[in-house]
C-alpha cells in the first residue's frame, strides 16, 4: 500500500495504539455523542415563560384527547383504514416545535403523525375530517390518517411506506440550502426504519451534501411487535451517526424540556448545515395500530412506563412549581376536550368529496386524458 | 375435506412443506413471534422454532436478497411480504436477482424461493397501501406469478409453488384471509401452476377475474343468470404462465370476453389478455374485449372515493350486458 | 435547423432551461466532472457550477428521493440515471412517492421533477442491463412516460418535460445518444406531451414504434413499399398519456396495427395498445393486431442471441406482410 | 425516560465522563479496528513454502495477462459489452484464495471478476470462452465479463448491479449456517457499493443473524469517476462496521501477504458465525471500463501506484529472499502467457450458442410456454 494512503487512515484514527500480537496494529479513536437526561431542565434555563409552558402543556393535552377519540370514533367506524397512535410520545413533537421557526422549518414524518400535526398548530378539524375522510379533511380526504400534509404549516407529510419518507426530507434539505432561505428540515422516523436502506443512504448524502436536515429517531422501543434489541445489531440507534461523521445524541424522551434543549441544539447545527440524528427514548402506550392487541410486551413494563408519562410529568412540574393550580389545568383540559369534540361536530358535517373528484390532485395538468 | 379459512389454508400449505422438507423455511416481518400481522403464520413458530420461522428487522431489500442467496445454495425459502406494496423497496432483488441469474448464469444457480403475501386493495388505506403488483412482475421471464381465490387454490398451489424451482410470486389478499372454503386434505395436494380453472360453465359470454375480481365475476355471473345469460367464468389463477388455451376455448364458444382486474388499466394483466384474445380469436369475436379496473388514479382515503375506485360487480355486469349489446 | 447527436440535443434542453430558470438542476451519477457516463451533460458543470450539476454516490434510492423532496420545494430537479437498469433499487421512490404524494396531499405538494436516462437495450451487457421501463411505470396514475425516437423530439419533449408540473419519466437510448438529426431552433422549442407524431402517412397498415423500435417500423416501411404498400408510422412520443386518438385514426384508415416494442412482450405497451385499439376499432380491423417485441426471456450475452432476442425490421416487414394477408 | 432505559445506553457506553456545559452529558467509548499493513509478514509468518508462494506468483501473473489478453480482443471486438479489467487488484483475489476453503466456502463478487474466478482455478478457456460469448464459457455465453458464475468452484457470480449482490452473499452466509455446512461466504464490493442501502440492510441482518460472511470491501479509491473522498461522508469505509457492532479491519492490498493474513483472520471469525467488514486498499490501473479515459486522476498518481505493483512487489519477494531465479520466474511467465494464448484459441474454436437456446436456462421447468 502506498504510504500516503496509510497516511490517510492514520491522521483520521489520530493513533495507532500498539500490536495485538506483534503483527496486527489496532487503530482506536473515541467516539462521543451527547445526552440528554429528562430531569435535568427546567423552563427558566430554556428560557420559557410561564405562559409558553402552559402552551406546551395544553398542546400535548390536545393530542392526547384527540387521539382518545379518535380511538373511539374508529371503534364507531367512522374512521377506517390505518389509525396508529401517538400517545405517550407527546414530548418529541411538543418539545421539537420549541425548536423550529414554523413556517420557516420543514417537518416530515411516518404515519404516526396526528401529534406533530397539532403540535404544528393544525387545527383539530381539519385533522379530526381527514380522518372522517372529508373534504375539509387537511388532505381533503384523500389520505387518511397516514397522511396528513399542511402546506401552510410546512408539514410535508404523513408517509405509511417505513423509511420511503427519509430521502424526501434529504432533499427538502437539499432545497433549503440550495435556496439560502436559512431553514432546516426535521424528518420523524420510527426505530424500525433505521434499518431500511434509504436512511444509511439519505444520512451518506446529507453528510457528503453538507445539508440542514435533523434525523430524529422516535425510539418507542418496537416495530409493530418487534423490539429495537430483536431488529438491530446494535441497538444504541444513536450511533449510527458515526459511520457518516455526523453528531448524534441520546434523548429522554419523556421530558419535554430535554426534548426542546437537544432539538434547539441540533436545530442549529442544521442552520449552519451540519447534519445530524437524534435518538429520542419513548414509549407508545397503545397498540400498533387499532387492530394489535400488543402481546409482546408485559403489563408492567406498560405500567411502568405510563408511570413516567409526559403530561403527568408536566402537571407535576407546574404544581410543583406553583406555576399553575389545579383549577386552571382543569380548565385547560375541559377546553381542550370541547375543541376535540368540536372537531368530531365538524368532520361529521363537512362533505364526502364529490366522486369525480377521485380524478382531482392526479395531476397539476387539468383534462389529463385518464382511461376510463 | 375441511372448511378452512384463506389464511388456515395457506398456514396447512406451509406447514406441510416444512413437515416434509427441512430446507423449507420461512421469513418476514412479524412471521414469527407475533404469529403474523394477518395471522396466517400463526403457531408456525411454536411448531418448527426460531430457525425455521424467521423474524426481520424491516428491510425488504435485505431479506428478499437473503432469501435468494439461500435459495441459490438449495434452500426453499418462503418470504412473505407483510404486503406487496412493500415490495417495490426490494423490487430490484426481485427482477434483477430472482428472474434473471438462473439466465445469466447458464442455468448452474436456480431460485426455488417463494415470496408471498397480499396483494391489491385492502380497504381505506390510500395510495400506497393498494396496489396491485401482478403484472409488474408477470413482465418478468423468469419469474413465475400465482393469483389466488379461494382456500383450496390457495392450499394446493401454494404447495406446487414451493415445490417449484423457479421463483414464484405468489399473490395473496388481506380482505380474503378470513374467507372460509372447502379445502381438499389429500395427503399431497398439488394444483399445477399455469393451469386455469372454470369456475361456471356457460356460453353467453366469458368472464376472467382473478383473486378478488373473481368473486366480483360470480356475482355479475349470477346477476346476468337473472337475465337469462350463462356467463362462462375462468379464474386463471396463473399469471404467468398464463393458460390461454382455456381462455381462447370458451371465447371461441362464447364469442365475448369481459375482464375483471383491480390493477389500474394501463399495461395491465387485462391488457395483455386482451392482446392475446383478439390474436387468437380474431374471427370468433362478436363485440370488443370489455375490461373493468381499477380506475386509472392512485387509490384514494375516502370511503366512497374507494368504492368508486375498485371494480365492481355491477360495472362487470353492464359491461356484459354491453358486449351483449342488451342494452 | 441544427444538426445534432441525440445527447446534444438533449443537452441543449438542459442547457436552455436550466439559463431560463435557476429552479432546475441536474443530479445524478458521474454527471458533474466525469461529464456525464455517456456525455449528455458535457460541459455542464463548467457552465452551472458544481451547485447545480451535482455529482451523487451509486445511491439511487437516496438521490432519487432527494429529487423529490427537492421538488416538494418547487425545484424542479432533473435526475439523471446513468441507465434505468438500475432504476429498480430506486423503484419505491418513483412509485410510492413521485407518483402518489401530491394525490395523498390533496394536491398541496407537487412533484415538477425529470427522471431521464438511458432505457432498454444496449447491446451485449447481459440480462440486468437491457430492461425496458415503460410499461412498468406507464401503470401509475401520477407519472408521465416519454420516449424519445430523435434528436429534435428529444429537445422539444425535454423542456416540456423540464418545464411540466408533473413527474416525468424520460427514456433515451444509449444506442441512438450518438445519432444526428436535425434540431430546430426556435427561441422556446417546446414539443406538447401526449401528443403522436404521424412520421410517414400510408394506407395500408399503421407501424406504431416509440424509441428504437420507431427506426425499426421506419425499415420495415420502407420495406413494404418495395413491395408497393405504404405502411404509415406513429411514433406516440409519449407513452402516458398516450395519444389514442392519432392511433385509432390511423387504424381506422389503414385496418391493421403492427406494434413493435423491444419490452419484454407480457403487459407491455404493446399490450396496452392492442386493447385500446380492439376497444376503439373493433369494427375496422381486418386482421388480428400483430406485435414484434423482445423475446420472452431475459437479455443473453452472446452476440447471435442478442441480435435474436430483438425485435427486428425483417420481423416488423413479415408480421406487416401476414396481417396484409399477403403470404 | 425510565431509569432502565439509561442504564442500557450507559453499560453499553461504559462511560459517562462529565457535562460540556453544566447539561448536556457526553457519552464516549472507544472504538478499534485491525490494521493490517504491507511489508509486515512474511511467507514463513503465513506457513507458505517455496511453492506455495510460486503458486501465488502465477495466479497473480495468470489473472494479469488474461486481462491484457481480453484488452486486445476487446479491441478486435471479439468480446463485447462491458469489459473491467482488475489488474492492479490482484493481490486481494489471490490473498484471499489462501485463507478458503475451495469447494466449501462461497464467493461473491460484483462485475469485476475475472481475478477471483481465476484465483479460485476456474480455467481460462471457459474464462475467456464466456467473454467471447460462447457455450464453452462459465455461463455458456449467457453472462459475460460481468457474469461468471462456477457452481464447482462456488463463484456465486458476478454481479452487475451495485450493491445487489450483497443480500444474496448474506443469503448465501444464512444458507451456510442453516445447514451446518462449515462453509463461510466471502462477499467482495467495491468502495462505490458500500452507498447502496442493500450493504447496510445486509450488515445489519448479517450481525443481528449471527452469520458466517465477511464483506470485503475492495477499495480502489474510485467508483468509475468518483473518488471516495467525492462519494462518502465518512471515508474510512472499514467503519461502517462500527454501527453494526461487528469487527472491522483496515488492510493493504498492494501486499499479498497482508491480505492472507487479514483474510484468514476474518474467515476464522465468520467460522465461529462472526460477520465482519474488511476494507483492503487497493488500485485499478486500468480504467473503470473499455471506454474510460480515466481523466479523473493524475499521471504521477497512477505512476505512484503502479511502483507499488502487487506482482513487481512479490517478485522482488522471491528474488530478495533468493526463493526463485530471473529465469524460473521468466518460465512461470511463459507458461501463463502460453495458457492464455491457449484460451484465445479455444473460445474461438467454441461454437456461438444455437438459436433456440435463448428459451433455455430461463426456468428449470422444461417446456415452459413462453409468449412467442
Ligand atoms: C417498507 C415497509 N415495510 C413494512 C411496512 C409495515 N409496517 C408499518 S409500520 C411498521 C413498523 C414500524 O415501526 P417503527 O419504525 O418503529 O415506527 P412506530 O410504529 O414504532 O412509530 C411496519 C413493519 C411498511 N409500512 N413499509
Ligand atoms: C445500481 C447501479 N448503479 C449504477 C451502476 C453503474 N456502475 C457500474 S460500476 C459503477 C462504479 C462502481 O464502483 P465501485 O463499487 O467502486 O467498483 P469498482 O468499479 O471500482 O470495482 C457504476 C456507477 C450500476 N451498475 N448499478
Ligand atoms: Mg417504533
Ligand atoms: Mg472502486
Amino acid at each position: 500500500m502506498s504510504p500516503q494512503v496509510y497516511g490517510t487512515a492514520a491522521a483520521i484514527e489520530g493513533q495507532t495504539n500498539g500490536r495485538d500480537d506483534n503483527t496486527v496494529e489496532r487503530l482506536s479513536s473515541t467516539v462521543s455523542f451527547n445526552a440528554y437526561r429528562g430531569g435535568r431542565y427546567t423552563h427558566v434555563d430554556l428560557g420559557f415563560s410561564r405562559e409558553e409552558v402552559l402552551e406546551m402543556y395544553r398542546s400535548m393535552l390536545l393530542q392526547r384527547r384527540f387521539e382518545e377519540r379518535s380511538a373511539q370514533m374508529y371503534g364507531k367506524q367512522k374512521i377506517a383504514g390505518f389509525l396508529h397512535l401517538y400517545i405517550g410520545q407527546e414530548a418529541i413533537s411538543t418539545g421539537s416545535v420549541q425548536a423550529l421557526e414554523v413556517g420557516l422549518d420543514t417537518v416530515i414524518t411516518a404515519y404516526r403523525d396526528h401529534g406533530i400535526a397539532l403540535a404544528l398548530g393544525m387545527t383539530a378539524n381539519e385533522c379530526m375530517a381527514e380522518l372522517f375522510g372529508r373534504v375539509d379533511g387537511c388532505s381533503q380526504g384523500k389520505g387518511g390518517s397516514m397522511h396528513f400534509f399542511s402546506r401552510n404549516k410546512r408539514l410535508f407529510g404523513g408517509h405509511g411506506i417505513v423509511g420511503a419518507h427519509i430521502p424526501l426530507a434529504t432533499g427538502i434539505g437539499f432545497a433549503h440550502k440550495y435556496r439560502g432561505d436559512g431553514g432546516v428540515c426535521v424528518c420523524y422516523l420510527g426505530d424500525g426504519a433505521v434499518w431500511q436502506g434509504s436512511f444509511h443512504e439519505s444520512l451518506n448524502l446529507a453528510g457528503l451534501y453538507k445539508l440542514p436536515v435533523v434525523y430524529v429517531v422516535e425510539n418507542n422501543q418496537y416495530a409493530m411487535g418487534t423490539s429495537v434489541q430483536r431488529a438491530a445489531a446494535n441497538a444504541d440507534l444513536y450511533k449510527q451517526s458515526a459511520g457518516y461523521a455526523m453528531p448524534g445524541s441520546l434523548v429522554d424522551g419523556m421530558d419535554v424540556f430535554s426534548v426542546t434543549r437537544a432539538m434547539r441544539d441540533h436545530v442549529a447545527m442544521a442552520r449552519s448545515n451540519q447534519p445530524s440524528v437524534v435518538e429520542i427514548r419513548t414509549y407508545r402506550y397503545r397498540g400498533h395500530s387499532m387492530s394489535d392487541p400488543a402481546k409482546y410486551r408485559s403489563k408492567e413494563e406498560l405500567e411502568d412506563q405510563k408511570n413516567q408519562d409526559v403530561i403527568i410529568r408536566l402537571k407535576s412540574y407546574l404544581l410543583d412549581n406553583e406555576m399553575a393550580a389545579n383549577g386552571a389545568l382543569d380548565a385547560i383540559d375541559r377546553s381542550v376536550k370541547q375543541e376535540v369534540n368540536e372537531s368530531v361536530a365538524f368532520a361529521e358535517s363537512s362533505p364526502l368529496p364529490p366522486l369525480e373528484a377521485i380524478y382531482d390532485h392526479v395531476y397539476t395538468e387539468k383534462g389529463f386524458p385518464f382511461l376510463r | 375435506m375441511a372448511q378452512l379459512q384463506l389464511r388456515e389454508a395457506i398456514r396447512a400449505a406451509m406447514v406441510e412443506e416444512m413437515d416434509r422438507d427441512t430446507d423449507v423455511f420461512l421469513m418476514g416481518e412479524e412471521v414469527a413471534e407475533y404469529n403474523g400481522a394477518y395471522k396466517v403464520s400463526e403457531g408456525m413458530q411454536d411448531r418448527f422454532g426460531s430457525n425455521r420461522v424467521i423474524d426481520t428487522p424491516i428491510s425488504e431489500n435485505g431479506f428478499a436478497g437473503l432469501g435468494l442467496g439461500a435459495a441459490m445454495c438449495g434452500l426453499r425459502p418462503i418470504i412473505e411480504f407483510m404486503t406487496w406494496n412493500f415490495a417495490f423497496v426490494a423490487m430490484d432483488q426481485i427482477i434483477n436477482n430472482a428472474a434473471k441469474i438462473r439466465y445469466m448464469s447458464g442455468g448452474q444457480f436456480s431460485f426455488p424461493i417463494v415470496f408471498r403475501g397480499p396483494n391489491g386493495a385492502a380497504g381505506q388505506l390510500a395510495a400506497t397501501h393498494n396496489s396491485s403488483v401482478e403484472s409488474i412482475f408477470s413482465c418478468f421471464p423468469g419469474l413465475k406469478v400465482v393469483s389466488i381465490s379461494n382456500p383450496d387454490d390457495a392450499k394446493g398451489l401454494l404447495k406446487s409453488a414451493i415445490r417449484d424451482n423457479d421463483p414464484v410470486v405468489f399473490l395473496e389478499s388481506e380482505f380474503m384471509y378470513g374467507m372460509r372454503g372447502e379445502v381438499s386434505e389429500e395427503a399431497d395436494y398439488l394444483i399445477p401452476i399455469g393451469k386455469a380453472r372454470i369456475a361456471r360453465e356457460g356460453d353467453a359470454v366469458t368472464i376472467v377475474g382473478h383473486n378478488k375480481s373473481y368473486w366480483r365475476a360470480m356475482e355479475a355471473a349470477e346477476m346476468l343468470e337473472a337475465d337469462g345469460y350463462y356467463a362462462e367464468v375462468i379464474d386463471p389463477r396463473t399469471i404467468r404462465p398464463f393458460d390461454w388455451g382455456t381462455v381462447a376455448r370458451s371465447v371461441r364458444k362464447t364469442n365475448r370476453l369481459v375482464v375483471v382486474d383491480e390493477s389500474n388499466p394501463f399495461a395491465s394483466v387485462s391488457s395483455e389478455i386482451a392482446f392475446q384474445v383478439q390474436s387468437r380469436c380474431f374471427d370468433y369475436l362478436d363485440a370488443p374485449i370489455r375490461r373493468v379496473t381499477a380506475k386509472d388514479t392512485p387509490a384514494p382515503y375516502a370511503k366512497n372515493l374507494m368504492t368508486y375506485y375498485m371494480p365492481s360487480a355491477e360495472d362487470t355486469y353492464q359491461a356484459c350486458r354491453d358486449v351483449l349489446y342488451l342494452d
